[in-house]
């Protein structure tokens, strides 16, 4: 089964969803984020595995990528969520996935993006008092000195 | 009443003793360097003295000048007794351990029974140490080496009783003399309890495998984790005093003691004693820690019961 | 009364960020009831070097050495799979040779970091340094070679796009032979004495248990995946490079215990051995790097790449903007959700365990913390 | 202020004939016990600890300088190997430790991070640059990324060299 199959499925289920024309990743609107996790999770795709949540910093806005994988099909998923960079908040996916509680944090502690309902959203890489997040292309901090 | 000469024989026997003592802790502390070493595929110290002879007495006497930390928080009285109260009973057990035909500081008609009551008191500097150091890692330790020698004692002392059956005394010359026929050992039922003993007495001392209180893996450094300096020398003497201890005691109680052919009766005692102590750490190095549960399960499931058993039938056997 | 019933007042242990057996700067704060854990909260990033900005900021290949300090036991394995990530971006196919060599350097370091984790795993059981000095010394036999072929011994930074630094030196294949029939008695002595040691079985089985469905709801990956019996090894599943050419077998366990995580360690030595010596014996004789030029400028686009490294599954997701410099940097490393696991497992045992369990995981802060 | 003066009476022995070869030599035995039984700090950062390891394991050996005995409590080691990159959530902690340890103390620099911060310079948020700018006086530092345990116990050997050399066996 291909990324492309799995676009369709969730397209049938979800009409919202729209196709990245360069990387063929689903986009999925922030609001739907949980039904389509547990639509993955569920009997038709069985997407058991959260492989990987990260986050990219497009100035305008910031992408959320969460790679999905099945054991079960041997496949892998690509879903991103576009999030406007002055309200970065989106639902937890901690319910469905326990992987998600540390790829969670450590977004929230490098992107700043806000995760509803998640039970520990704290700093993870970085001490708690730490100032800004410093993935984010604007990001400055005395102790970073670009390389001349 | 106290005359001068016997004040002067008293001094001098008490520096004899000391000074073996401390010579003793520190060839061990030396060889257990070596022997883990080449265990292990190494040399171990190589550069003070030949092959490292000097380098415990480097260690100590730097460990004499190194600065004498009192941490905040801690309980100062029970702080700094608590290494004292470790090395004192390592010490006083000396008092009736025969090394030689004549050569035993007193030979007391209750010297193993005295042994044993000293020895025992050491835990009461361990514990000291752990709750007066006001660091958990200290308490856990502390509390683990209280648990494990209270455990230990029982199977220790049944298989010390085992021994007084046939010998029929508590004095240790006397233990030594009743084998003047065959070494204990060599008795099916006290070759058991020579096991029975090795394997408690390890757990007395806290090596390893059972060298819980101050496990360094879980614990950092267990109950002396705070201890700097001469302290923590005190601590490490202590220990390997009172591994000379159970080690000898084994000896005398089970190997004949200082009986042996051909060579004087002190050199087959401390070839003896420097025997199971090289066992004791051939185990120490190659086995895995058990853990504080385990210990005690073995202790009260296992040891116990196999010395209990033991006794009765060594019993049945000498009134048969 | 029973034990259960008995509750003392909880303890909180810090144990680390120095600690002898927290492999690195990891900081649990353990919640005892007696000796028993209650809770345990992990707590990463004392060694957080923020790799991923400094990759924004550097050329595809100025990041190749970054990549080794990241799990710098098994350096090759982390450089191995970030060119093959940017290979994948630049459509970049490398030589057959470059191939194979890949996969024996790589195969190589797997035996060095499983032999430091069974090492240190049997350090933390409280098995003082002997099994661990005996690890290293086969270690170090491994390091030679690495040390032959790229000159350094243990930041390699041996990989490069399309291909890799030097070819193979002369001779070396002759050395990787001899390794091969060095460590195979080896591996049996460490059979006999770890695995049949009864201490060690009593302290290790039905231990920190991992379920199947635990373990890939948790998304952990490596060793401690298969352990817990699923039958997944990315060189099998996905194979890249040319791990489809060669027969080895992927050992799993049943129980997903800490003997099962050592189990599959052990076995996975020999399979490696198995891998080497058939890489060696067909290792073609070619040119071993194509020229992919030193500023390397990728198309805009987005590739995820995941290779097999000695603790998982560790995934490069780069992001490029067209530029000399990747736009977006994720490094997706193993040891970050093996160690997420640990509170689960830990919850109930005794405090020597929870050192047991961790070094079962065989985690790296370095690559946690990045 | 010299050890020897610490000593009971030694003003008093300072005064008798020959008294101060006494002192001078007791001096000198102080620092010969000193440099050959340099007990590190269990104490690994990043991937030089690696190589801290290697040189403990059989193939090196540090025991044979008399340096091998890792102890884990900051209280029972005299030279701190600080061997890895100093993070900044890090850095409060090794200073802790630093001031943990009984005097006298030393502190060896492992590698470029340990030094300057070496390849995570530039560019990073999260990097102490380097173990002196905590506030922690190195005494010798041994370049390398990560260096090979020989460069380590050469830093060992000068350290030695430094405790023989020190004007008073107390620093």
């Amino acid at each position: 089964m291909r990324q492309s199959k799995v676009f369709e499925l969730i397209k049938l289920k979800f009409p919202q969803v729209s196709e990245e024309d360069l990387t063929k990743a689903v986009i999925v609107p922030q609001e739907l984020l949980p039904a389509v996790a547990n639509y993955l999770k569920g009997q038709d795709l069985s997407f058991d595995n959260l492989h990987c949540i990260t986050a990219v910093d497009r100035l305008e806005r910031i992408e959320l990528v969460y790679i999905f994988y099945s054991f079960k099909n041997r496949q892998q998923a690509i879903v991103k969520v576009y999030l406007p960079i002055d309200a970065a908040e989106v639902e937890s996916l901690t319910k469905f996935y326990r992987s998600a509680d540390w790829f969670e944090r450590e977004v929230y502690d490098l992107f700043g993006v806000k995760f509803l309902n998640h039970p520990n959203l704290a700093r993870i890489l970085n001490p708690q008092d730490w100032k800004g997040y410093p993935l984010r292309k604007n990001y400055t901090n005395p102790n970073l000195i670009r390389k001349p | 009443m106290v005359t001068l000469s016997s004040l002067i024989v008293m001094v001098l026997v008490v520096s004899a003793v000391l000074g073996f003592i401390s010579a003793s802790a520190m060839f061990l502390i030396w060889w257990e360097r070596k022997v883990s070493a080449h265990i292990q595929t190494r040399f171990g110290p190589m550069r003070v003295g030949w092959h490292g002879v000097l380098q415990p007495i480097a260690d100590a006497i730097k460990l004499l000048c190194k600065e004498d930390i009192v941490p905040v928080g801690v309980d100062k009285w029970v702080w700094w007794l608590a290494p004292f109260f470790v090395t004192v009973p390592a010490v006083m057990a000396f008092v009736a351990i025969p090394f030689g035909k004549n050569l035993i500081v007193q030979d007391l008609n209750l010297g193993i029974l005295y042994i044993i009551a000293i020895t025992s008191t050491g835990i009461f500097g361990i514990f000291m140490a752990g709750w007066g150091s006001n660091n958990k890692y200290s308490l856990l330790g502390g509390m683990r080496s209280a648990a494990q020698i209270i455990s230990y004692e029982i199977p220790l002392l049944i298989s010390i009783i085992t021994v007084l059956l046939f010998s029929g005394s508590l004095s240790m010359q006397k233990i030594v003399t009743a084998q003047a026929k065959y070494w204990f050992i060599l008795n099916p039922s006290l070759f058991v309890a020579f096991f029975v003993y090795i394997i408690s007495a390890t757990a007395e001392v806290n090596r390893a495998p059972f060298d819980l209180p101050e496990a360094e893996s879980e614990l950092v450094a267990g109950f002396h984790t705070e201890y700097s300096g001469m302290k923590f020398a005190m601590f490490f003497i202590a220990e390997y005093t009172n591994m000379f201890t159970i080690s000898a005691i084994a000896a005398t109680l089970f190997l004949g003691g200082w009986r042996g052919p051909l060579l004087p009766g002190p050199v087959w005692f401390l070839i003896k004693t420097y025997t199971i102590i090289f066992v004791l750490m051939w185990v120490r190095w190659t086995f895995p820690r058990v853990r504080v549960d385990q210990l005690m399960g073995f202790a009260w499931k296992v040891l116990t019961p196999i010395s209990l058993v033991n006794l009765i039938i060594a019993g049945w056997f000498i009134l048969k | 009364m029973k034990m259960s019933n008995m509750h003392s007042e909880q303890l909180c242990v810090n144990m680390g960020p120095q600690h002898p057996s927290t492999h690195g700067v990891l900081y649990l704060d353990l919640r005892l009831d007696g000796e028993e854990v209650v809770d345990c909260i992990t707590h990463i990033g004392y060694l957080h070097r923020s790799m991923e900005k400094i990759a924004e900021n550097r050329t595809y290949t100025q990041f190749i050495p970054f990549t080794d300090r990241l799990d710098y036991v098994a350096s090759m394995n982390n450089n191995l799979a970030y060119v093959l990530a940017v290979e994948k971006l630049l459509n970049l196919d490398v030589p057959e040779r470059a191939k194979y060599i890949r996969v024996i350097v790589a195969e190589l370091n797997r035996i060095a970091s499983h032999l430091l984790a069974i090492g240190t795993f049997a350090q933390d059981l409280g098995a003082f340094a002997t099994p661990l000095f005996y690890c290293f010394r086969e270690r170090e036999k491994v390091i030679e070679i690495f040390d032959e072929v790229c000159g350094n011994r243990l930041t390699y930074n041996y990989m490069r796009i399309g291909g890799v630094q030097f070819d193979l030196p002369e001779g070396i294949d002759r050395r990787i032979k001899d390794f091969i029939k060095y460590m195979r008695p080896k591996i049996n002595d460490y059979e006999g004495l770890l695995t049949n040691n009864p201490i060690f079985l009593e302290r290790t089985k039905n231990i920190g248990i991992l379920s199947k469905e635990t373990a890939i709801n948790y998304s952990i990956t490596g060793p401690n995946l298969r352990a817990s019996g699923v039958q997944w090894d990315l060189r099998k599943d996905e194979p890249y490079l040319v791990y489809d050419k060669f027969e080895f077998a992927i050992p799993t366990g049943k129980n997903g215990d800490m003997w099962d995580r050592y189990r599959v360690r052990m076995d996975e030595l020999s399979q490696s051995l198995k891998i080497i010596e058939q890489a060696i014996a067909g290792i073609p004789e070619a040119q071993a790097t194509v020229k992919a030029g030193r500023m390397i400028k990728p198309a805009a686009g987005e590739v995820y790449f995941r290779a097999e490294s000695p603790r998982g599954e560790l995934g490069f997701y780069i992001v490029s903007d067209g530029s000399v410099n990747p736009y977006r940097l994720k490094i997706r490393a193993p040891s970050f959700s093996n160690l997420a696991v640990l509170r689960e497992l830990v919850k109930g045992v005794k405090v020597a365990d929870v050192v047991g369990i961790l070094g079962s995981l065989d985690i790296l802060m370095g690559e946690i913390d990045r | 202020m010299a050890i020897t003066e610490q000593i009971p009476g030694a003003e008093f022995i300072h005064k008798l004939p020959g008294g101060p070869v006494v002192l001078a030599s007791t001096e000198k035995i102080f620092k010969w016990a000193k440099s050959s039984s340099l007990w590190p700090l269990t104490f690994g950062l990043a991937c030089c600890a690696i190589e801290m390891i290697a040189a403990g394991a059989s193939r090196f050996d540090i025991d044979r300088f008399g340096a091998g005995v890792f102890r884990a409590s900051p209280r029972q080691c005299d030279v701190m190997i600080v061997a890895g990159t100093i993070s900044v959530k890090m850095g409060e902690c090794v200073k802790l430790l630093y001031e943990q340890m009984p005097e006298p103390k030393y502190v060896m620099a492992l590698g470029n991070c340990a030094i300057s911060g070496g390849i995570f310079y530039y560019d990073t948020y999260s990097v102490v640059k380097g173990t002196e700018s905590l506030g922690i006086p190195v005494d010798v530092y041994i370049p390398g990324c990560p260096p090979r345990p020989e460069n380590l116990f050469f830093g060992l050997m000068k350290l030695q060299e430094i405790v023989r050399k020190e004007r008073h066996a107390a620093k």
